[in-house]
């Protein structure tokens, strides 16, 4: 095992990935922007290093500080967790010119699954079923006439995209051209590429992803299904494993995850994202090459700490995953808590958190870097808290989890537990009844 | 009381337009505690009073003499040279010369003052002011992290 | 008093406008406890008026010497006679009869006031001191808990 | 299920109580005396109500208070929680009376097996061993005799005992007359019985029990051992599911346990406790008729909810339980955070909580009351916090337990955790060398 690692993130995964690595005996280095000095993560570490000011591209993506940061702290291996640099193929192949371990995928996996057209052509390959979906677009004509051939509606989307960015659903031909360019610019914006591709849209699928492991020779494991459907704007709210579904299904969508994966013998842990239409067709349609947010759903129903499983494949440990190993017990929810406020469309609300209680007590699990008197800074992502909850079934989680956000005091802020509490006291939720438009079709308020 | 509880009460006091707090009260082992906060009111903001603004804590079983803190000392105008980048500190071109510049010195804007390695780049830090090397605070070969000072020019 | 109440008791004064609280109470162990909270009205956010806002909190059992709290009105002297058990509250002897005492009867020591029924027996409640019923704070049936004040007396 | 119960207890029991019930949709009115106003198990109540004075005679221990604050509120049962009045037959049977459920075992059984003697009695009758012992003994010549019989060392203890009260070891016939009498003293203070009784003493036994539930009518399931051998003058401080046995005696204690249960038709939960020698000679000492502190590290490795369990015996659902559905997986670590200075002899330190930061991430649990701002009263028990570590394997689950130790913070009050993290680096508690004598003699300071 490496006796000591840089942390080249922020917030909640920092903390998961020091409290990963503590437990197995690693040193962390936390690296750091100026506003997050006296984040948790950074009080702490057993070493921090400042490596630039607020705005990210100075600091949490700022390759140079960071490599220059595990060399002088004399760090072996670098963990990206998610956002930021983590699917940054550039940065893991930087990190392997200066002798650091990269935890995560080879950087060639990287650049080739993440890109979404290349990633839906190595998905064929493998046998792994895909929407009808185009090549890349190089104008709005070569969109039209593609939009044409496989009927409306379509979903535009980046070539180099997440998180919703750069992504347009099209009912019909008159919108084509404004969303076109309008998604091209965004994708230019957040990720300097303006490469679109385009979908046939599925009308209220489920969002439901595979965690696969693997030891990059070929071998992978899977460690069954999460749904994250409960989506705002392409952003996940809340999370469960497992989905809802019979598990003939679910046992065919995660072969076919191993396969793609086997396929490109994918190292360390990711997630092959599909939808599932109502007539339980599936079709993959991203692979994430890193650690998620939502991952402690699965570590909950399959007890095993992923995190550290990263540690320990990154250190060259002999393979010891076995699929027959990896089981199911039980269901858990993850709520995300983010510092927005619901009643103000969401409205980030960062600032002085000047009290916290969090809830506690049997089946409850909180990863939070979130403490009374920390100051929210305005600059990052909103995410403050993952409460996750685990019980014997689906209706005792979202009893548990009631229990649990009931509990849980966050003052000085605006948070999402106010719509949290509703989601779950939502009848359709409840049955299970849920779809990547369930927000946007059942939750108006 | 604690810094962290005299923080809160800081920040309440700006966030319900409080100006005034004096709080006494027995503490464990019959400490007397005294905590007396001040804040600059709005008529200050308007420029009509000269109000100190005073924080005063005293954990004592004696009696407390809070006083304004006033007539805080000038900082030495030093300017402080910081890291720019993450990476090694070195103070001279090459092992075998010598530092670039000694506490004493003077610099014009523009000097070299050090270099910091960062992914095997050597990054030469020069001077923005013009002045005498007050102090020097890393030493040759040491780590720096970004914003971390690693000299003080006095410009006078 | 501890700091998170009082930076309560701001926010909740600042949400709703209120400018002057007074509260003063007996604490556990004979502790005088007193807060008094002044905010800058509107007025002073124009300039118009140096009112200082002030807090004062005190945990003392000896008397609180604080200049910013004035004229503190003396508490009326009413004696509050609270319910010794848990149960349910009557205030007569029968369903059929009138009660023990309404507000304005004159009570001695000793007077029975109500009946508190635990477990299938009932206790009557005895005044321990001679006055005025000045309060009947329950209703007939109502469940009654520990130390719930009942009645308040005017010995006067 | 209930509609309404009432908790008649207060801290970390009450609230788990209360978190229990709520998940199953049962209302909570929470009992409490004058200084618990501001405590959190009354902060989240359905309804509170207050039972009488700081002293417990008044108010946890005033049966007639409790049972009209349950009738006044319409509860139609009574967690008793542990203390206090769970072990208590009269309050029991009062319960029974008033038509309240009392969620506990039937007054009779309380009484039969509460009775030490008698437990042994009962014990011998079933088959399960217990250590050479003695009836009630009248007076100091009666133990003198029965000492010289089964040999020295020797223990005294109390008839109506438990937690370490009227408790004595006697090494030779010198020290009898003096521990002899201070014991009887003792017992008759803490239980108003000096009635004493002896057996054989065992020298660095482990304190091993097995977790018990039965149906009332001889059905019995075991949810298998802790051990809970870490204790500090009889005051348990760790303890851990599994204990380190071998699984053939593991599985012969549990079997002797449920034997003794289905012999008294035990209903609810209820503990075996045992002392297990170093030749893997085990006897029975006596039986717990309650939910007991530790049961946690239970509900850890089985993942079952006690609590709820004891709410569905009590509510009249049909039984459920079945030994083969018992697993055990993995291994789990409590600590019990007391307010007390380990640095001053364990002296207790009541008072204000100024900070409270509780550990999280993966395998964590914290069951406490505590919140900051709360004043820990100087009237009650000191445990202030339960934490949980759970892990695949026990050097994991302790080098979970020490990182969740580190990230703890508890102002304002000395707390025993600095004694938890010295206990958790000791080598010889890392190899699992535990008997109930390892702190008197591994941890002198």
């Amino acid at each position: 095992m490496f006796k000591k690692i840089l942390i080249a993130n922020r917030g909640e995964i920092a903390l998961r990935v020091l409290r990963a690595a503590r437990e197995l005996g690693v040193k962390c280095v936390v690296a750091y922007s100026v506003p997050d000095e006296t984040s948790l993560p950074v009080l702490l570490a057993d070493e921090a290093i400042c490596i630039g000011p607020a705005a990210s591209a100075g600091s949490y993506r700022n390759v140079r500080n960071l490599l220059s940061a595990a060399i002088v702290t004399g760090a072996e291996a670098v963990h990206p967790g998610y956002g930021f640099l983590a699917e940054n193929a550039e940065f893991a192949e930087k990190c392997e010119e200066h002798n650091l371990v990269f935890i995560g995928p080879r950087p060639e996996t990287i650049a080739g699954i993440g890109d979404k057209a290349n990633a839906r052509r190595l998905a064929r390959a493998a046998g792994v079923p895909v929407t009808p979906g185009s090549e890349p677009l190089p104008h709005l004509e070569a969109a039209a006439a593609f939009a044409k051939e496989i009927g409306y509606p379509v979903i535009l989307k980046a070539a180099a995209g997440g998180g919703g960015r750069g992504m347009r659903v099209v009912q019909s031909p008159t919108d084509l051209e404004r969303s076109f360019v309008n998604a091209q610019e965004e994708a230019r914006a957040a990720f300097g590429d303006p490469t679109m591709y385009m979908e046939k849209y599925l009308e209220e699928p489920r969002h439901v992803e595979i965690q696969v492991f693997g030891d990059g020779e070929g071998n992978v494991v899977h460690f069954f299904d999460r749904d994250c459907s409960i989506q705002r704007r392409y952003q996940k709210m809340l999370e469960e494993a497992p989905s809802v579904l019979d598990d003939g299904l679910r046992a065919a969508i995660a072969e076919s995850a191993v396969r793609l994966a086997s396929h490109i013998r994918y190292r360390g842990a990711g997630t092959c994202e599909y939808l599932v239409d109502r007539d339980g067709g599936y079709f993959f349609s991203e692979m994430n090459t890193r650690i998620q947010v939502e991952h402690p759903v699965t570590e909950m129903v399959t007890r095993v700490d992923l995190v550290q499983a990263q540690l320990r494949l990154a250190s060259r440990e002999p393979w010891w995953l076995r699929q027959e190993d990896v089981r199911v017990d039980g269901h858990a929810i993850e709520a995300r808590i983010n510092a927005e406020d619901p009643e103000k469309d969401f409205r980030p609300s960062p600032g002085l958190v000047s009290d916290v209680h969090w809830p506690g007590g049997p089946g409850i699990r909180v990863d939070s870097h979130v403490y009374a008197g920390y100051r929210i800074p305005p600059y990052y992502d909103s995410l403050i808290a993952k409460i996750i909850a685990w019980a014997p079934s689906r209706a005792e989680a979202i009893a548990r989890m009631e229990r649990a956000l009931r509990e849980t005091v966050i003052e000085g802020v605006a948070t999402t537990i106010p719509f949290h509490l509703r989601l779950l006291d939502n009848a359709f939720y409840r049955r299970g009844a849920v779809t990547t438009s369930f927000i946007a079709r059942r939750m108006t308020s | 009381m604690r810094t962290a509880d005299v923080k809160r009460l800081m920040d309440a006091m700006a966030a319900a337009g409080v100006i005034e707090v004096e709080l006494e009260r027995q503490a464990e082992g019959g400490v007397t505690e005294r905590l007396r906060l001040l804040r600059a009111g709005p008529e200050v903001a308007l420029g009509a009073a000269p109000g100190a603004a005073s924080v005063t804590t005293r954990d004592t079983a004696e009696p407390a003499v809070v006083t304004s803190i006033a007539d805080v000392p000038a900082a030495p105008p030093l300017v402080d040279v910081v890291a720019p980048i993450v990476g090694t500190f070195y103070d001279s071109p090459a092992p075998d010369s010598g530092p670039y510049v000694k506490v004493g010195d003077r610099v014009q804007t523009g000097s070299v003052l050090c270099i910091i390695e960062a992914m095997k780049l050597m990054n030469e830090i020069e001077a923005e002011v013009a002045g005498t090397v007050a102090e020097v605070l890393v030493k040759n070969e040491d780590p720096v992290e970004y914003g971390q000072v690693l000299f003080r020019i006095d410009p006078g």
